[in-house]
C-alpha cells in the first residue's frame, strides 16, 4: 500500500498448543506511523506485539521488520530485536541496577559502545522522560510512573526504528498515567514508529494515525481514530467502545 | 503559636532501666535475677558434680595430654604424621581430613546440585522428571543410610589389588582406592610454577583489561586465545627449557598393594559421594527456586534489548537469583561440613573418627575432647554465618532497599 | 559415680554392665536379646552376688572406643568387655582392672588365598582393626618394629572391621587371637581364613571398674576370684550344694558355712554360692563359652589353673 | 511526516479456529514439544533415556526379577543354589522382619507396641485432615494424653502415687538442693577470702531451703499418710481430682461461670482413672519391658514422635525468648540456638549417651533411650525455633496491639493471638525439619541404640545370612521404609503449603 | 473548661529517639464529647491516639483518664485500656477467630465473663452494627466494611468509655466508607465519648463538638465544626482546608 513500510505482518497464524490465538494477521507499518491496538482481553493484542519482537514463535505467515525476515523458525532474531524496541506493562527494570546502568547495559553489551559515550546518551535519554536526577537510584526506590519512564529511556537508548507499548500504563496509579502518556506524546510528536496496544482512548484519539482493533485473535477493523470512534463498523467494536467509553 | 522542637529529656532512670529489664522494667530485671541464678545454679550442679566424679576417679583435667605421643596410625593425613606423634597433631590431622571432605564434597555438592536444578528447569520433560526423581529419592533418605550404601557399593563393585582395573598402567582402581602416579619436584618445577602463576595473573590482567576496553572504547576483544597461550604455552616453553617439571612416581604391585603413588582411599570416596549427592538434592532444590524467583519479564527484557541469551542470564539472571541462593546454599555447605562427622560410620579418619573416637579411648580425657570437638565445629560455623551476614549486609546496601 | 556404687546398684535393683556389641564366646547376643559369653557370665556372677539374681543385668553393648568414657560417666557398673590390662589404663582412665579372665594375646587373620604363613609377611598390607583398642597401638609398634610399612582402616565397631575385612578392603583382620576365633565364625566361609601363628603382644583380659570405690573394686575383684577359686577346689554347678555340707575348713570357709568372709565384703555368707549356681565356676564357664562345649573350640592353654600349669591363680580366700 | 492515510479495514468474515499445522497437543504433540523440539533436546532425551536405562531396569531387576522370594538360609540365595544371578534376597528380611520392626521386643508382648502405634494412628490422622472439627480437643489428646499411655503400653510399669505426691516430691527435691547450695557456699566461706560474704549469703539461703521444707511440709506429710495407707494411688488420685477441679472452678470465675470448666475438669480425670484402670498401672501395670530390648522401626518412631511433640514447646519458648526484649533471656535464646545449630547431631548424641551421667549427681541415672530422647528434642528445639520465628515474624504487629487494645495481658496476646497464626504459617516448615528428625534417627545407630538402621547393621553380623546380595537386599528394604515415611510427609507438607497459600490469597 | 472530664491531657510531649513528635499537647474531652482531629499526614495523630490507649510511651506530661493517672512510666495501663476502646485503619481483626470469637475474646479472658454471657453481649453490638448473620465467618470473608463494623463491635463488648477510631474509613473502597461511618453516627447519636482520627470532613461537620487540628507534632488550632470550616483562624489550617475540601 503505502510507500515505506517499515513492519509488514503477513498471513500470521500461531497457536498455543491447540490454541488458535493469532489468526491470518496482516498488518503494514509505514515508517513514522502511530498505531494503537485494542480489543477485549485474550484477543491477542499482547501475542500479536510479542511475535513482533520476536519473543514467541509462531507458526504460519511472515514478519520483515524494516527488511529483515522473521520467519517462522526465526532467523534473524538478534537483528530484528535491535531495530525495535519494547516496553512491558509491568515495567521488567533491572532491580539488581542503578537506572542509569539499567540504560547503559545493552548499548555497551550489544552495540559496544564506550560506556562513557553510552552513559551520555543515556543521560540525553533519561532527560527526555524528565527523570535526569534519579539516574543513580535503584528501580525500586522510584514510583511507579517513574519506573514506566525509565523503561521507555532504556528501550529509546538503543535507537530503535520502531516501539512497541504492551500496556504501558495499566499496572500505574491514575496520577502516573499521565506522565507516562506524555512521555509518549512526546516521542510520538518526534516522529518515532510506535505500535501501542493501550485502552487509553483520550491517548489514541490525540497521537494515533491509526486505531486495529482485534477480537479473538484477528482484526477486526481499523480505521483512523477520527472514524473509528466515531463510526465503527463491526458490530463487536461497537459493543466494545460501547463499554470502553463511559 | 508553635512550639519549637526540643531535644528529648534524658530519663538516665528509665534508658537504665531498659537496658537492664528490658521493655518489662524492673519485672524484666527480676525475672533476669532469677533465670540469671537457675542458670548459675545449673551451670554449678554440672561442674562440681563433673569435678567431684573426676576426683573420684583421680581423671587429670585439663590439655597436658596433648603433649603425649598418640603411638597409633591413621591411614590417610594430609601432614606428615606418624604413631609417634602427639595427640596435638592428631587433631589437626582431624581437622584437616574434615576439612578435606568438606571441601571436596562441597566442590561436587554444587555441581551437581547445579546440574540437577538445571535438568530440573529443563523443558525437556524426560530430563525434567530424571531430575525430579533424582532430587525426591536422595531427600527421603537418611543420609547415614546413603553413606553406608554407597561404601558397600563402592567396596562391593571394585576388585581386589591384584585384578584392578588399569589405565595405561599407570591408574590403577580396586577395592583399596584410587591409585595413580605421584608427582615428584624436579628442577624444573619451580620454573613451571612460576609461569603458571604468571599466566593466571596475566589472564586475570587480560580479562579486565579486556572489560575496560569495552567500557572505554567500546572494543570487544576476544581473549581466549591468549588466556590458552598464557596458560598452556608459556608452562610448555619452560618444560622445554629446564626440563619436565616433575617426574611421575608410578605405583607398582608390590606384595599386596600397590606401592608408590598417591591414593584415595575408597572411605574418601563412598564419604564425598555420600555427602555430595545428598546435599546436592537440597542445592538443586535451592538453585531452582532462586532461578524461578526471577521473574519470567527480566529474560524478556534483556532479549528486547538484544542481549543474548548467554549474556542476559549472565548479567541479568544469575546476579538476581544468587541473592536468593546464597543464604540457604552457605547453610547447605554447613550442614555438609557438619554431616561430614557421620565418616565414623565406614572409618574415614575424620575429626570425630580419629579425635572424638581413638584419641578418647586412649586418653580418656573425655570432657576435654568432646568440648574441642563441638568447638571446632561451632568455630566454622559462627565463622560462616558472619561472613554470610557481611554477604547479606552488603548486598542490601548495593539494593539500596 | 561415687563410693557407693554397691548400695547404688542394690537401690536400683539392676546390675548396669558394659559388654561387647557382639563377639561370640565373650558376650553376644542372640536372636531373642538374651547375652551369653565369658564376659557375660562375669556380670551374672557379680549380679548373683549382689542381687541373688543372675538376671537383674541392663547389658549396654558398648563399642572399643565408647567403653571408659561410659565406664568413667558412670553409666555402666562395671566393664566386662574383654578389655586389657596396662598401665595408663589403670591410671589416666581412672579405671581399675579386677583381674584377668583371659589370657590373650594380639594375632592375624588373613585369607588363605593369600597364601600368607607369617605376620613378617605383612609387608605392605592393608589392616583391619577395631579403633580404640590397645590392638591398634601394638599394630603400630609390632609394623614399626619390624621395619613394616602397612595402612590402617580402624573401624568403630568389630562387626563393621569384620565386614571391611571380608569384603576385600584389608588384607589382614588383627584382634586378640580368641577374638579372631570368634569372628571367624561370622565370616561366609570360616575355612576359607586363617590365623597366623604370631602372637605379638600379651593382652590379658578382664573386668574394669571406676576408681574411688574401694569397695565394689573388692566385689567385683572377689567374684572373679571366687569363680577360680571354685574350679581349684571342683566346686561345680551340680555338686555346690554337697560341698556346702562338707566338713573340709577350706571348703566351709569358701562356701560361707564359716566365718563371716562374704559380710567383709558387704556381701552374704553365700556368695560363692550363689555365684557358682549361677554360672558354674571358672573352668565351667570357660569351657561352656569359648572351650569345647563351644564353637570356639579354644584350648584352656595358658588359661589353665596355675596347678595345672597354666596362669589362673587367685589368691587365698580366707 | 509523511502524510499517512490509513487505509479503513473491516473484516466481515470472521476467520474460523483451525488445528495448528505442526501437531503440538496429544500424545504426539507431547512427545514432539516436550521431548524432541530441537537438536539439543533430542540428545538430552536420549541421556535421560540412558540414564533411566542405568538406573531403573537394573534396580526393577534386582528387587523383583532376579529376586529369591523363600528360603531358610543363606544357601537359598546363592547363584548356584538358585541358578540364576541371584537379586534380592527377600527371605533375610523375612527372617529378620520382627528385628527390623520390634527389636528384642519380647514376642509375646509385641501386641502392646501394635496397639500403641495403632492408637497414634487413630488419633494423628484426624489432626492431619484440616476438614475435621474438634482440633484442640484431639491436638490435647495427641500431644498429651497419648504419650503418656504409649510410655505406659510400651514400658509397662505403674504407678504408685499421683499429683499430690509427685507435686511433693518435686518441691521436696526443689527444697533440698536449694538447702544444699546454702550449705556448700557456708561450706566454701572457710577457705575463701569473702568468708563472711559468703556465709552469710549461704545462710541465708540455707535458710530460705529449710523455711521452704516448713511450708511444704504438710504435702509431704499428706503423702507419707496416703503411702502408708495403702491403696495410695487411688486416694491420691482422689483428692488431686479435687484440688484441681475446684483450683479450675475458682480460676473460671466460680459458679458465675457455670459448671462447664468443672464439668470438663471431671470429665478428664474420669479419663483418666479409666486408663489407670484398664492398663492396672495401680497393679504394677503390664511387664516391664526395658528399653534395651526395643529397637527397629520402633525405637525410628519412638524418638522421632518424641522428637517432633518435644520440640515444639521448647522451639516455642526459645523463639518467644529470642524476642524477648529482656537481655539476659535473649542473649541466652540467640546463644542456645546457635550453639546447637552449630554442632552435628552425632556429637551430641555422644555427648548424651556416654558423658551426661559424668555430670549429673552420683545415683541418678536415666535409661539410655531417654537421655537419646532429651538430645535430640534439645537439638530439634533450636531448629524448631528458627522455623517459629519466621512464624512470628509473618505475624503483623497490629494482631499484637489490637489485642492489647482490648486489654489482653502479653501472655493472653501471646498465646491466644500471636501463637496460633505464628503456627499456622510454619506448619510446612515444621513439617519438613520433622522429616529431617525422622531422617536424623538414624544417627542413633552410632551410639548403640538400634533403630531402623541399626537393627539392620546388626543383622548383617549373622553368618546365616551371609550372601552377597544380603546387604543391598536390606538396605533396599529399609531405604523402602524410610523413603514411605519421608515421601507422605514431604506430600502433606506441600499440601498443607498450597492450602494456606490459597488461604492468604482471598 | 467542662464538668465532666474524662480524658484530660496535659503537657503531654513524646519523642521518637531524637525527634519531637507530639509537642506541649494539651486537650480536655467531656464525657459524651465527639472530638475530630485532623491535619497533614505525618502530624502525629495516630501518635495522640496511641497514647491516650498507652499503645505508646511518652517521656512527658500526664494523660487522666476516668480519674486513671497515665504518667510517662506507663502505670495502671491495663486500668486504662479497659476503659478505652479503639480502631484501627487496618482493622487488626483476628484471623484466626471467627467474627464471634473475635468479639467475646476480650470479655472471656479479661473480664472473666462466661461464654455464653459474653457470646450475647457480643450478638448485641453486632446487631447494632447490623452483621449479626455473619457471625460465624472469618473476618478473611468479609468485605471491608463489614471487617472495619466487626473491628467496633469488638471494641463495644468490653463496654469502653471512651472509644478512639485511627482513621477507620481510609483503607476502605469508596462503597464501604458509608456503611461504617453510618455505624459511627449511630454510636455518636448514643452519647459514646469519641476521639475520631480523620479526612472526612462530611462526618466531622455532622457529628462532631469540635475539630481539632493538628500540626507538626502540635494542635494549632480547636474549634466547632462550624466555625472551624467556616472562619478557621491560623494560616495553615486554611491551607490544609483548602487542600482537602475541594
Ligand atoms: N504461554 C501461553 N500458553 C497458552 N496460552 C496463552 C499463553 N499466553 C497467552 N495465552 C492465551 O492466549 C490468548 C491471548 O493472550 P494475550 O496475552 O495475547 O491477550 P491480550 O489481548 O493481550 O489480553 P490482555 O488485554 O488481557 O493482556 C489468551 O486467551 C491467553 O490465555
Ligand atoms: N515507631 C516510630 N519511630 C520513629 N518515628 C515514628 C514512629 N512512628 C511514627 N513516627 C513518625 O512520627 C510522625 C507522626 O506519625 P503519626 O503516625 O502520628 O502521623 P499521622 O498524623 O497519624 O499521619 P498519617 O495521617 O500519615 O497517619 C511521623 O513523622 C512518623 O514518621
Ligand atoms: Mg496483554
Ligand atoms: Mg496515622
Amino acid at each position: 500500500m503505502s510507500a515505506d513500510p517499515i513492519v509488514n505482518i503477513s498471513g500470521l497464524n500461531k497457536w498455543y498448543g491447540e490454541f488458535h490465538v493469532l489468526r491470518d494477521i496482516d498488518l503494514e507499518v509505514t515508517k513514522g506511523e502511530r498505531i494503537v491496538i485494542c480489543g477485549p482481553s485474550g484477543s491477542g493484542k499482547s501475542t500479536l506485539i510479542r511475535c513482533i519482537n520476536a519473543l514467541e514463535e509462531f507458526q504460519e505467515g511472515e514478519i520483515v521488520v524494516d527488511g529483515i525476515e522473521l520467519g517462522p523458525n526465526l532467523k534473524h532474531v538478534d537483528a530484528v530485536r535491535r531495530e525495535v524496541g519494547m516496553v512491558f506493562q509491568s515495567f521488567n527494570l533491572f532491580p539488581h541496577l542503578t537506572v542509569l546502568d539499567n540504560c547503559t547495559l545493552a548499548p555497551i553489551w550489544v552495540r559496544n559502545i564506550p560506556k562513557k559515550d553510552a552513559e551520555e546518551t543515556a543521560m540525553k535519554f533519561l532527560e527526555r522522560v524528565k527523570i535526569p536526577h534519579q539516574a543513580n537510584k535503584f528501580p525500586g526506590q522510584m514510583s511507579g510512573g517513574q519506573q514506566q519512564r525509565v523503561a521507555i529511556a532504556r528501550a529509546l537508548t538503543m535507537n530503535p526504528k520502531v516501539m512497541l507499548f504492551d500496556e504501558p500504563t495499566s499496572a500505574l496509579d491514575p496520577e502516573m498515567v499521565k506522565e507516562v502518556l506524555d512521555t509518549m506524546v512526546d516521542l510520538a510528536e518526534e516522529g518515532m514508529t510506535m505500535l501501542v496496544v493501550t485502552h487509553e482512548m483520550g491517548f489514541a484519539k490525540e497521537v494515533a494515525n491509526r486505531v486495529v482493533f482485534m477480537d479473538a485473535g484477528q482484526i477486526i477493523e481499523a480505521n483512523t481514530p477520527s472514524e473509528f470512534f466515531a463510526t465503527p463498523q463491526h458490530a463487536r467494536t461497537k459493543l466494545f467502545l460501547s463499554q470502553i467509553l463511559r | 503559636m508553635g512550639v519549637e522542637a526540643r531535644k528529648p529529656p534524658t530519663q538516665i532512670a528509665l534508658k537504665l532501666r531498659r537496658a537492664l529489664g528490658g521493655k518489662a522494667g524492673w519485672n524484666g530485671v527480676a525475672v533476669q535475677l532469677v533465670f540469671g541464678a537457675i542458670l548459675a545454679w545449673i551451670a554449678y550442679e554440672i561442674i562440681s558434680n563433673a569435678r567431684t566424679n573426676l576426683e573420684t576417679q583421680h581423671i587429670a583435667a585439663g590439655f597436658g595430654f596433648l603433649q603425649n605421643s598418640a603411638s597409633f596410625d591413621v591411614n590417610q593425613t594430609l601432614i606428615s604424621y606418624s604413631g609417634s606423634d602427639t595427640y596435638f597433631r592428631v587433631f589437626v590431622v582431624g581437622v584437616l581430613n574434615t576439612l578435606l571432605v568438606s571441601v571436596i564434597g562441597i566442590f561436587f555438592a554444587t555441581l551437581i546440585g547445579f546440574v540437577v536444578a538445571l535438568c530440573r528447569l529443563s523443558p525437556n520433560w524426560l530430563v525434567s522428571r530424571v531430575g525430579g526423581l533424582y532430587v525426591e529419592a536422595i531427600r527421603n533418605l537418611p543420609l547415614l543410610f546413603q553413606i553406608l550404601f554407597w561404601y558397600l557399593a563402592v567396596l562391593a563393585a571394585l576388585p581386589n589389588p591384584r585384578q584392578s582395573v588399569s589405565i595405561l598402567g599407570s591408574f590403577f582402581l580396586n577395592n583399596r582406592g584410587v591409585i595413580v602416579p605421584s608427582p615428584l619436584a624436579q628442577p624444573g618445577l619451580v620454573p613451571f610454577l612460576a609461569m603458571l602463576a604468571l599466566g593466571l595473573v596475566a589472564s586475570l590482567v587480560l580479562r579486565s583489561y579486556a572489560r575496560r576496553a569495552l567500557f572505554a572504547q567500546g572494543r570487544v576483544i576476544r581473549i581466549w586465545p591468549y588466556v590458552l597461550t598464557l596458560l598452556v604455552g608459556l608452562p610448555l616453553v619452560t618444560m622445554l627449557v629446564f626440563g619436565l617439571p616433575f617426574s611421575f612416581e608410578f605405583p607398582q604391585l608390590k606384595g599386596f598393594n600397590f606401592a608408590g603413588g598417591a591414593r584415595i582411599i575408597p572411605e574418601l570416596v563412598a564419604l564425598t559421594v555420600g555427602l555430595s549427592t545428598y546435599t546436592a538434592a537440597f542445592i538443586a532444590e535451592i538453585v531452582r527456586a532462586g532461578i524461578q524467583s526471577v521473574h519470567k519479564g527480566q529474560m524478556e527484557a534483556g532479549s528486547s534489548l538484544g542481549l543474548s541469551r548467554g549474556t542476559a542470564l549472565r548479567l541479568i539472571v544469575v546476579p538476581q537469583a544468587m541473592r536468593v541462593i546464597v543464604p540457604p546454599l552457605t547453610n547447605q555447605y554447613l550442614n555438609l561440613t557438619k554431616n561430614s562427622s557421620l565418616a565414623v560410620a565406614i572409618g574415614y579418619p575424620d575429626l570425630v573418627s580419629v579425635w572424638a573416637g581413638t584419641s578418647l579411648s586412649q586418653t580418656g580425657q573425655a570432657i576435654e575432647i568432646i568440648a574441642t570437638t563441638m568447638g571446632v565445629y561451632l568455630l566454622i560455623s559462627l565463622f560462616t554465618s558472619a561472613v554470610m551476614s557481611i554477604y547479606g549486609w552488603r548486598l542490601n546496601r548495593s539494593l539500596g532497599a | 559415680a561415687d563410693a557407693q556404687t554397691l548400695k547404688t546398684i542394690k537401690d536400683r535393683g539392676t546390675l548396669s554392665c558394659g559388654v561387647s556389641q557382639g563377639l561370640p564366646g565373650f558376650s553376644s547376643p542372640d536372636d531373642k536379646g538374651n547375652w551369653t559369653g565369658l564376659d557375660v557370665d562375669v556380670c551374672r556372677a557379680i549380679a548373683a552376688v549382689v542381687l541373688n539374681d543372675p538376671t537383674k543385668i541392663k547389658f549396654v553393648p558398648l563399642s572399643a572406643k565408647d567403653r571408659f568414657t561410659a565406664l568413667q560417666s558412670g553409666e555402666i557398673d562395671v566393664l566386662s568387655r574383654n578389655t586389657t590390662w596396662t598401665v595408663s589404663r589403670d591410671t589416666s582412665l581412672g579405671a581399675n582392672f579386677t583381674g584377668v579372665t583371659y589370657y590373650d594375646g594380639q594375632g592375624f587373620m588373613v585369607k588363605k588365598s593369600l597364601k600368607v604363613n607369617s605376620a613378617l609377611e605383612l609387608n605392605s598390607a592393608s589392616v583391619c582393626v577395631q579403633t580404640g583398642t590397645t590392638t591398634e597401638l601394638n599394630l603400630a609398634d609390632y609394623f614399626k618394629a619390624n621395619n613394616m610399612k602397612y595402612e590402617v582402616i580402624a573401624f568403630g565397631t568389630i562387626d563393621e572391621a569384620v565386614k571391611a575385612y571380608e569384603s576385600g578392603r584389608c588384607d589382614v583382620f588383627t584382634d586378640d587371637s580368641s577374638g579372631l576365633y570368634a569372628s571367624r565364625l561370622k565370616l561366609t566361609n570360616p575355612a576359607d581364613h586363617i590365623v597366623l601363628p604370631e602372637i605379638i603382644s600379651k593382652e590379658p583380659l578382664g573386668p574394669m571398674v571406676r576408681h574411688g570405690d574401694d569397695q565394689w573394686f573388692d566385689v567385683v575383684k572377689w567374684t572373679l576370684f571366687a569363680m577360680v577359686t571354685a574350679e581349684e577346689l571342683g566346686i561345680t554347678q551340680k555338686n555346690v550344694d554337697e560341698m556346702a555340707k562338707s566338713d573340709k575348713p577350706e571348703l566351709k570357709r569358701v562356701l560361707g558355712t564359716d566365718g563371716n568372709l562374704g559380710e567383709q565384703l558387704g556381701l552374704t555368707k553365700d556368695w560363692v554360692i550363689r555365684i557358682v549356681k549361677a554360672v558354674g565356676n571358672y573352668g565351667e564357664s570357660f569351657d561352656r563359652n569359648v572351650g569345647d562345649g563351644s564353637p570356639l573350640k579354644i584350648s584352656r592353654g595358658i588359661n589353665s589353673l596355675w596347678t595345672k600349669g597354666g596362669l589362673q591363680y587367685a589368691p587365698p580366700i580366707r | 511526516m509523511t502524510d499517512i492515510t490509513a487505509s479503513s479495514f473491516v473484516r466481515e468474515d470472521l476467520v474460523a479456529e483451525r488445528p495448528a499445522p505442526v501437531k503440538t497437543a496429544g500424545f504426539l504433540g507431547f512427545v514432539r514439544t516436550r521431548l524432541l523440539n530441537s537438536p539439543t533436546n533430542i540428545l538430552l532425551t536420549i541421556l535421560g533415556l540412558l540414564l533411566i536405562w542405568y538406573t531403573v531396569i537394573p534396580t526393577i531387576k534386582f528387587l523383583l526379577v532376579d529376586a529369591v522370594w523363600s528360603g531358610k538360609d543363606r544357601t537359598a540365595c546363592l547363584a548356584e543354589n538358585a541358578g540364576h544371578p541371584v537379586g534380592a534376597c527377600w527371605p533375610f528380611i523375612q527372617a529378620k522382619f520382627p528385628q527390623l520392626f520390634y527389636g528384642f521386643y519380647p514376642e509375646a508382648e509385641r501386641w502392646r507396641v501394635n496397639l500403641t502405634f495403632a492408637l497414634g494412628a487413630v488419633l494423628l490422622l484426624p489432626l492431619l485432615i484440616p476438614r475435621l472439627p474438634a482440633k484442640g480437643s484431639n491436638a490435647g489428646l495427641f500431644f498429651f494424653a497419648f504419650p503418656a499411655v504409649a510410655f505406659f503400653l510400651l514400658h509397662g510399669g505403674g504407678i504408685t502415687g499421683f499429683g499430690v505426691s509427685w507435686v511433693a516430691g518435686l518441691l521436696q527435691l526443689f527444697a533440698d538442693s536449694i538447702s544444699g547450695v546454702g550449705e556448700v557456699l557456708v561450706g566454701l566461706s572457710k577457705a575463701s577470702a569473702a568468708g563472711p560474704l559468703l556465709w552469710a549469703i549461704g545462710g541465708a539461703i540455707a535458710l530460705v531451703g529449710t523455711l521452704l521444707h516448713w511450708v511444704i511440709f504438710p504435702l509431704i506429710w499428706l503423702r507419707d499418710q496416703m503411702q502408708a495407707a495403702g491403696q495410695g494411688l487411688w486416694l491420691d488420685f482422689l483428692i488431686t481430682a479435687v484440688i484441681v477441679s475446684v483450683i479450675l472452678f475458682m480460676l473460671g470465675g466460680g459458679a458465675r461461670a457455670g459448671s462447664r470448666p468443672l464439668i470438663a475438669s471431671l470429665a478428664t480425670f474420669a479419663g483418666i482413672a479409666a486408663v489407670i484402670k484398664l492398663m492396672g498401672l495401680d497393679h504394677g501395670g503390664m511387664p516391664i519391658v526395658d528399653t534395651r530390648l526395643w529397637g527397629g522401626l520402633l525405637v525410628t518412631l519412638v524418638i522421632a514422635i518424641t522428637g517432633i511433640v518435644a520440640s515444639l514447646p521448647i522451639g516455642i519458648a526459645l523463639a518467644l525468648g529470642r524476642r524477648s526484649t529482656i537481655p539476659l533471656i535473649r542473649i541466652f535464646s540467640i546463644t542456645y540456638i546457635e550453639f546447637w545449630r552449630g554442632v552435628p547431631l552425632i556429637t551430641v548424641l555422644f555427648f548424651a549417651t556416654y558423658m551426661l551421667p559424668l555430670f549429673l549427681p552420683g545415683n541418678f541415672t536415666v535409661d539410655g533411650l531417654v537421655r537419646a530422647l532429651i538430645g535430640v528434642s534439645l537439638f530439634t528445639g533450636a531448629y524448631q525455633a528458627e522455623n517459629l520465628r519466621g512464624g512470628l515474624a509473618a505475624v503483623p504487629r497490629g494482631q499484637e496491639e489490637a489485642a492489647s487494645a482490648l486489654g489482653l495481658s502479653w501472655w493472653k496476646t501471646t498465646s491466644l493471638i500471636v501463637l496460633p497464626q505464628a503456627l499456622r504459617h510454619v506448619i510446612p516448615a515444621i513439617v519438613n525439619s520433622f522429616i529431617s528428625l525422622f531422617k536424623d534417627t538414624s544417627l542413633v545407630s552410632i551410639v548403640a541404640l538400634f533403630d531402623l538402621l541399626g537393627s539392620l547393621r546388626a543383622s548383617f553380623a549373622d553368618p546365616v545370612w551371609t550372601t552377597p546380595s544380603t546387604a543391598f537386599t536390606g538396605f533396599a528394604f529399609i531405604g523402602i521404609i524410610y523413603f514411605i515415611f519421608c515421601f507422605g510427609m514431604s506430600r502433606y507438607s506441600l499440601f498443607v503449603e498450597h492450602r494456606l497459600n490459597a488461604h492468604r490469597r482471598n
